[in-house]
């Protein structure tokens, strides 16, 4: 048949970002930031959030908390991500969130409280503005974009760098309607904002090349005429490079970036999921060789900036936090019954003072 | 001064309260330059600006998302829904969010959003255009559910609903945006978010209704008072939360009751107030409390609609029953 | 014959039906080979395929709406929600396409959908995973809504509801998915979708139940046995349309009722019962009917959540408070 | 700063085609379908459609007829695209459809009947699987994606011809998740479906550039990872060279395509609206240089198939035609009012007997 002629409108490239590779060396000159101080601390950042991780679901396994999403493999987006914000930035985090949420100062026994039923645990002594864990998938994505719309709107001189936005999500996010009126209001209202995806490959139990016929996730940014790139999300080098990027186009007013972090889901889904159902042996051997705390112990101690003494004492300090935030965990009490009413309008309505009495009675 | 309608008692609680507060930002499909498709927001953006009275992208989800992440950061947002018919994907976020931001972070971050819509049918619009699914939003913990029914209501409860430091769904009785007119002082006074309003004094039943309902509640109680039939009219207004005691006060006088709306009967707003009067009432029903309501249909195209509205008949034959009741021996 | 837990009766009547009927196509997240987070659609892609048993992307307004198309097209869509916490995006397909095809077209299309989810706390769940609105769904004209408490009625009921020509809204109170095992014949035999279920028979008062609760409701009533209280215990199960029949009936040998569900109780369908029972059994009524329900609020994350869930105590005393109402004098 | 190096993963074009241009002169050689005959029809459908849609208008204005959207301007994308389909293909329809329904073989008294406040008019006589018109916004292009997978599901043999789906909606429904998660369902399952936007660059109020950031709505598919293509959408024979190629292809198990038909809205929103409150008036002055009729016509004269004889014979038999409908629908009486529960279930509950002799007694 014959084609007929057509004429070109537009072009768009998508793109991806590594600096180590899987075997944990540079596959480009590294960026500034990337000290050995600062190799360091992601060094222990990540492995800090390995280990609360692997507690949690102990204390899952012998009923001292609730169904728990481990963040194992996973590490280089939460610690990249939540450290590249500035302190009066916004997080707005999915659920999936262990590192960040360390990086923004969560304590770890808050963390611990809101997986083990207990609503005190989203009481934040720091990070006070920042969102809630967000269960139902992707709706945090449009908080997000209300967040940035606030920055921007408070802000006086759009000339001066703003604060911004920060959010993310599984792939699985990606299909739902949330995320694309999130950054197409993004797009189209140049919102401070950089919604970043953990394309761990899985959402429990659909894999990521049933989600959408896409090629990549990070090519959903055009459809919001948008940023949109792609990086390694088990080189939390090149992780904390784009979202410090992001972060700063969206402080100048240069409006959302999309990045999707390619890693993969070294763990089941939840503590309440079985892997082994769906998932490939082989398939999760290989993913453990691309795995980002393995990686950046190779570079660093390639680079001799790392060695078993420090490592030591390392695993010897990360050990000795997680314990007392454990302990604090375990040792606090329940909460009273009334909380219930306490917090869910600012003052109780008149309305349901009886059955504030009711249950007080009831205790 | 001059007589407003509704409608534009709602442009002009907007105004004041822009006015007052640089928090307040009002946002939704054609609010803008276009002024709203009822003109509720009229001017506004010209007078405000962009960044303060804003066009949405087409997107109801993303309204109702988008005001939490503004709530959660100090602002005021007032969302506008272009009709009731079309808020079922917000639903979403009001229900999960909006009404929870406040328990879930212990008090951390709150949730003062305004999410307006006009509401309800009669005015002959085409489908989806005549919802009253109030009763949705009034079963969500952790909301406030608001109907005015006059110019003065209106701009007394939307102010409060915006300094209301929770989450408030406020309906707009569409079919009487411009039915009166009245006088309404435009002093920022707001009425109390947890008050009925008695809006005719009687003593032989109580009639229970909001929103445009009451035009015809009102109307069958004139008409009642020409047989001698003295009717109490309430209007709760606050639907939620709800204040039962002035209707209980009532029916300390009337022993009989009458609730009228016109959303659909089954699981309607009328069976929790008959509820609660029975909790708090029983030994003072002289009988059954009545319900006169729309049909447990959709609410047809425009051509039958006269027929599925509560009208004047129905509610004066449902007084009648309730007033010839005699309580059985069955007891 | 085995016995099995009524999550597995699900399965049963899932299977039974995919293989009777081609038509029908069971779709959602993960019920592929996963089998369902609850594993309610255990085995079946194996079985029948992923044309007939599909994972969809994660999206619960696309899964409502495709199933209107589906339907539309005359196959029988059976769409799982992972939650009933996740199903509120589906709501504005659920309400203003798949209720009323049927009627929009004047029959000339139709959608014989069975949206299922599981619903209801006290399963130690994460936040959102404990939702029981079905009140939501209950006001809404041209559903049917459909909550099983047994593996037997869960069977018999859900092949009703596939095999019923409109929409349904199936929920599995997910806390009884396991919670005992009865012998269920794979005969492939529906049970009718607007006849309540009598539990237990007794005289001296009748609690009206559904799902989950009608543990503790049964419970309360063997409780109140022991003490010569007897106690009819009545599961509507086909709450949409509501068989107010059996209820009634049951009344006039009782003349005294409680209502338990785990909803909030404002706008909860206790309300409507209650209406209900005032419209039809006035006089039959020797004290108000009583509510036990969730509070209004949202329910608590896990730790909080057995003082929220209506207890057996509260159900006893309840009870007990409305054996000991003597009518007053007012009337 | 230092540019990071980045690896290409993926390259998008959008591209747009045309035939006619707007002095109707042909930018390129026709394709074969367009004889002189199915021009013909095309101009005859295209004008019958603007005459109901004057006729409409007029009713309203008398109050006769309900709110209605008129098509006015975008006629070659309803009668492009409802010409397109085979009559067991199945339209899934947005609101504002004149044109296309009467290509399916609606009647005029049905279209008129539905916004005459009449759900008959959605029972149609002919297109009895066609969906019913949908007023929430992109709601339909689900359906559409269910109807989708019904059609290839039922269908034995995938590497025949399938029955398709098409849907259509505006440039306002491209914000709405709805349609979003529409695309990339059909992508991710291959689906039989064309998505038709007519972009008419108007929301209402809102103008297309305020809807998004995107330089096109094409680019939109892109998210989804199927093909996307923009079309001069006041050009016949190009929309209905693109819907039918997308058809095609959808036929042939190849998946679906997003069309972005570029039109403008010449008249209000609907006979509720007074665009004058946000359209200039020169940018719809230069609209009407534009539209689909005229440019047509210019054509066909210009080739020789038409003239004033054609035109004036053409005008006289479409008023026959609209009147007699017209009078079809004034006369047709009002539903008894219990035919609001005849069609709400296949057959009326027990419980809802008592509610439906109720109504009888009021009539
Ligand atoms: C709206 C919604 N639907 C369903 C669920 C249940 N659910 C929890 S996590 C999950 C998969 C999420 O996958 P993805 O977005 O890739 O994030 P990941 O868990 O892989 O980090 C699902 C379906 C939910 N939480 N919210
Ligand atoms: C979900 C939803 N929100 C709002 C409306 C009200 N409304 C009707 S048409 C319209 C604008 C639609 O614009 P577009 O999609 O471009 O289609 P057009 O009317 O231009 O053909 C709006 C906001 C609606 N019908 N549905
Ligand atoms: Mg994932
Ligand atoms: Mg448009």
């Amino acid at each position: 048949m014959h084609k007929p002629r057509m004429q070109l409108l537009a072009s768009f490239d998508i793109a991806s970002l590594q600096y180590l590779d899987q075997r944990g060396q540079t596959t480009q000159a590294l960026p500034d930031f990337a000290t050995p101080d600062t190799l360091i601390t992601f060094y222990r950042q990540m492995s800090l959030a390995r280990l609360v991780d692997d507690r949690a679901v102990k204390l899952q396994r012998t009923g001292q908390l609730g169904t728990y999403p481990s963040t194992l493999g996973q590490e280089a987006i939460g610690v990249g991500v939540g450290g590249a914000l500035a302190k009066t930035d916004v997080y707005c985090p999915n659920y999936r969130e262990t590192g960040a949420l360390l990086e923004r100062g969560v304590a770890i026994e808050e963390i611990l409280a809101i997986w083990g039923g207990d609503e005190r645990g989203q009481n934040y002594r720091h990070a006070r503005e920042d969102l809630p864990l967000s269960v139902p998938i992707a709706t945090q994505m449009l908080h997000a974009a209300g967040v940035a719309f606030a920055l921007k709107y408070k802000h006086e001189n759009l000339d001066e760098p703003m604060r911004v936005a920060v959010t993310s999500g599984g792939d699985g996010a990606t299909s739902k309607g949330d995320f694309y009126e999130a950054i197409n209001l993004a797009g189209d209202w140049k919102l401070p904002l950089v919604v970043v995806i953990n394309n761990n490959q899985w959402a429990i139990s659909v894999p990521r090349s049933a989600q959408t016929a896409c090629k990549t996730i990070a090519q959903k940014a055009i459809s919001a005429g948008i940023r949109g790139l792609q990086v390694d999300g088990n080189d939390i080098i090149a992780v904390r490079e784009a979202v410090t990027e992001a972060i700063s186009e969206a402080r100048n007013n240069k409006g959302p970036t999309l990045i999707e972090a390619v890693s993969y889901r070294l763990c089941d889904h939840t503590t309440a999921d079985d892997a082994s159902r769906y998932q490939s042996k082989e398939e999760l051997q290989q993913a453990w060789e691309r795995e980002p705390i393995a990686r950046l112990k190779a570079y660093m101690l390639s680079a001799g900036i790392w060695g078993d003494s420090q490592e030591e004492e390392l695993q010897r300090e990360l050990a000795e936090v997680l314990e007392k935030s454990v302990n604090v965990y375990l040792n606090t009490v329940k909460d009273v019954p009334t909380a219930m009413f306490d917090h869910l309008y600012q003052q109780l309505p008149e309305a349901l003072l009886e059955q504030y009495q009711a249950l007080q009675g009831d205790d | 001064m001059a007589q407003i309608t509704l409608v534009e008692s709602i442009t002009q609680a907007l105004a004041y309260e822009l006015n007052a507060d640089q928090r307040v930002v009002v946002f939704g499909e054609d609010v803008g330059i276009n002024g709203g498709v009822f003109r509720a927001t009229d001017g506004l953006q010209q007078q405000f600006g962009v960044d303060r009275v804003r066009d949405t992208p087409l997107a109801e989800t993303m309204i109702a998302g988008i005001a939490v992440g503004m709530a959660a950061q100090g602002l005021r947002p007032v969302a506008e829904f272009q009709f009731m018919g079309f808020i079922y994907p917000a639903i979403d976020h009001v229900l999960s969010h909006a009404a929870r931001y406040r328990n879930r972070t212990r008090g951390r971050l709150s949730c003062p959003i305004v999410y307006r819509a006009p509401y309800g049918g009669g005015i002959h619009a085409p489908e989806h255009h005549s919802e009253s699914m109030e009763a949705l939003f009034a079963h969500i913990p952790g909301l406030r559910l608001v109907i005015p029914s006059s110019p003065a209501r209106a701009y007394g409860l939307l102010l409060a609903a915006i300094r209301n430091p929770d989450p408030v769904i406020f309906l707009e009785p569409k079919r009487i945006y411009r039915a009166v007119r009245q006088e309404v002082p435009d002093d920022g006074d707001a009425l109390p978010l947890d008050r009925a309003f008695i809006l005719r004094e009687g003593n032989d039943v109580t009639l229970i209704s909001w929103g445009a309902s009451l035009k015809e509640t009102l109307a069958a109680a004139e008409q009642l008072s020409t047989e001698g039939i003295s009717a109490e009219v309430i209007d709760p207004a606050t639907l939620k939360p709800l204040d039962i005691h002035t209707v209980i006060d009532s029916l300390e006088k009337t022993h009989r009751c009458v609730v009228v709306h016109e959303a659909p009967r089954f699981g309607g707003l009328g069976a929790e107030i008959v509820a609660q009067i029975n909790e708090y009432a029983f030994d003072l029903l002289q009988a059954p409390v009545n319900r006169v309501t729309g049909y447990d249909t959709v609410i047809p195209y425009y051509r039958l609609e006269d027929d599925y509205l509560p009208g004047v008949s129905r509610i004066v034959s449902a007084v009648r029953e309730v007033l010839e009741y005699s309580t059985g021996e069955v007891k």
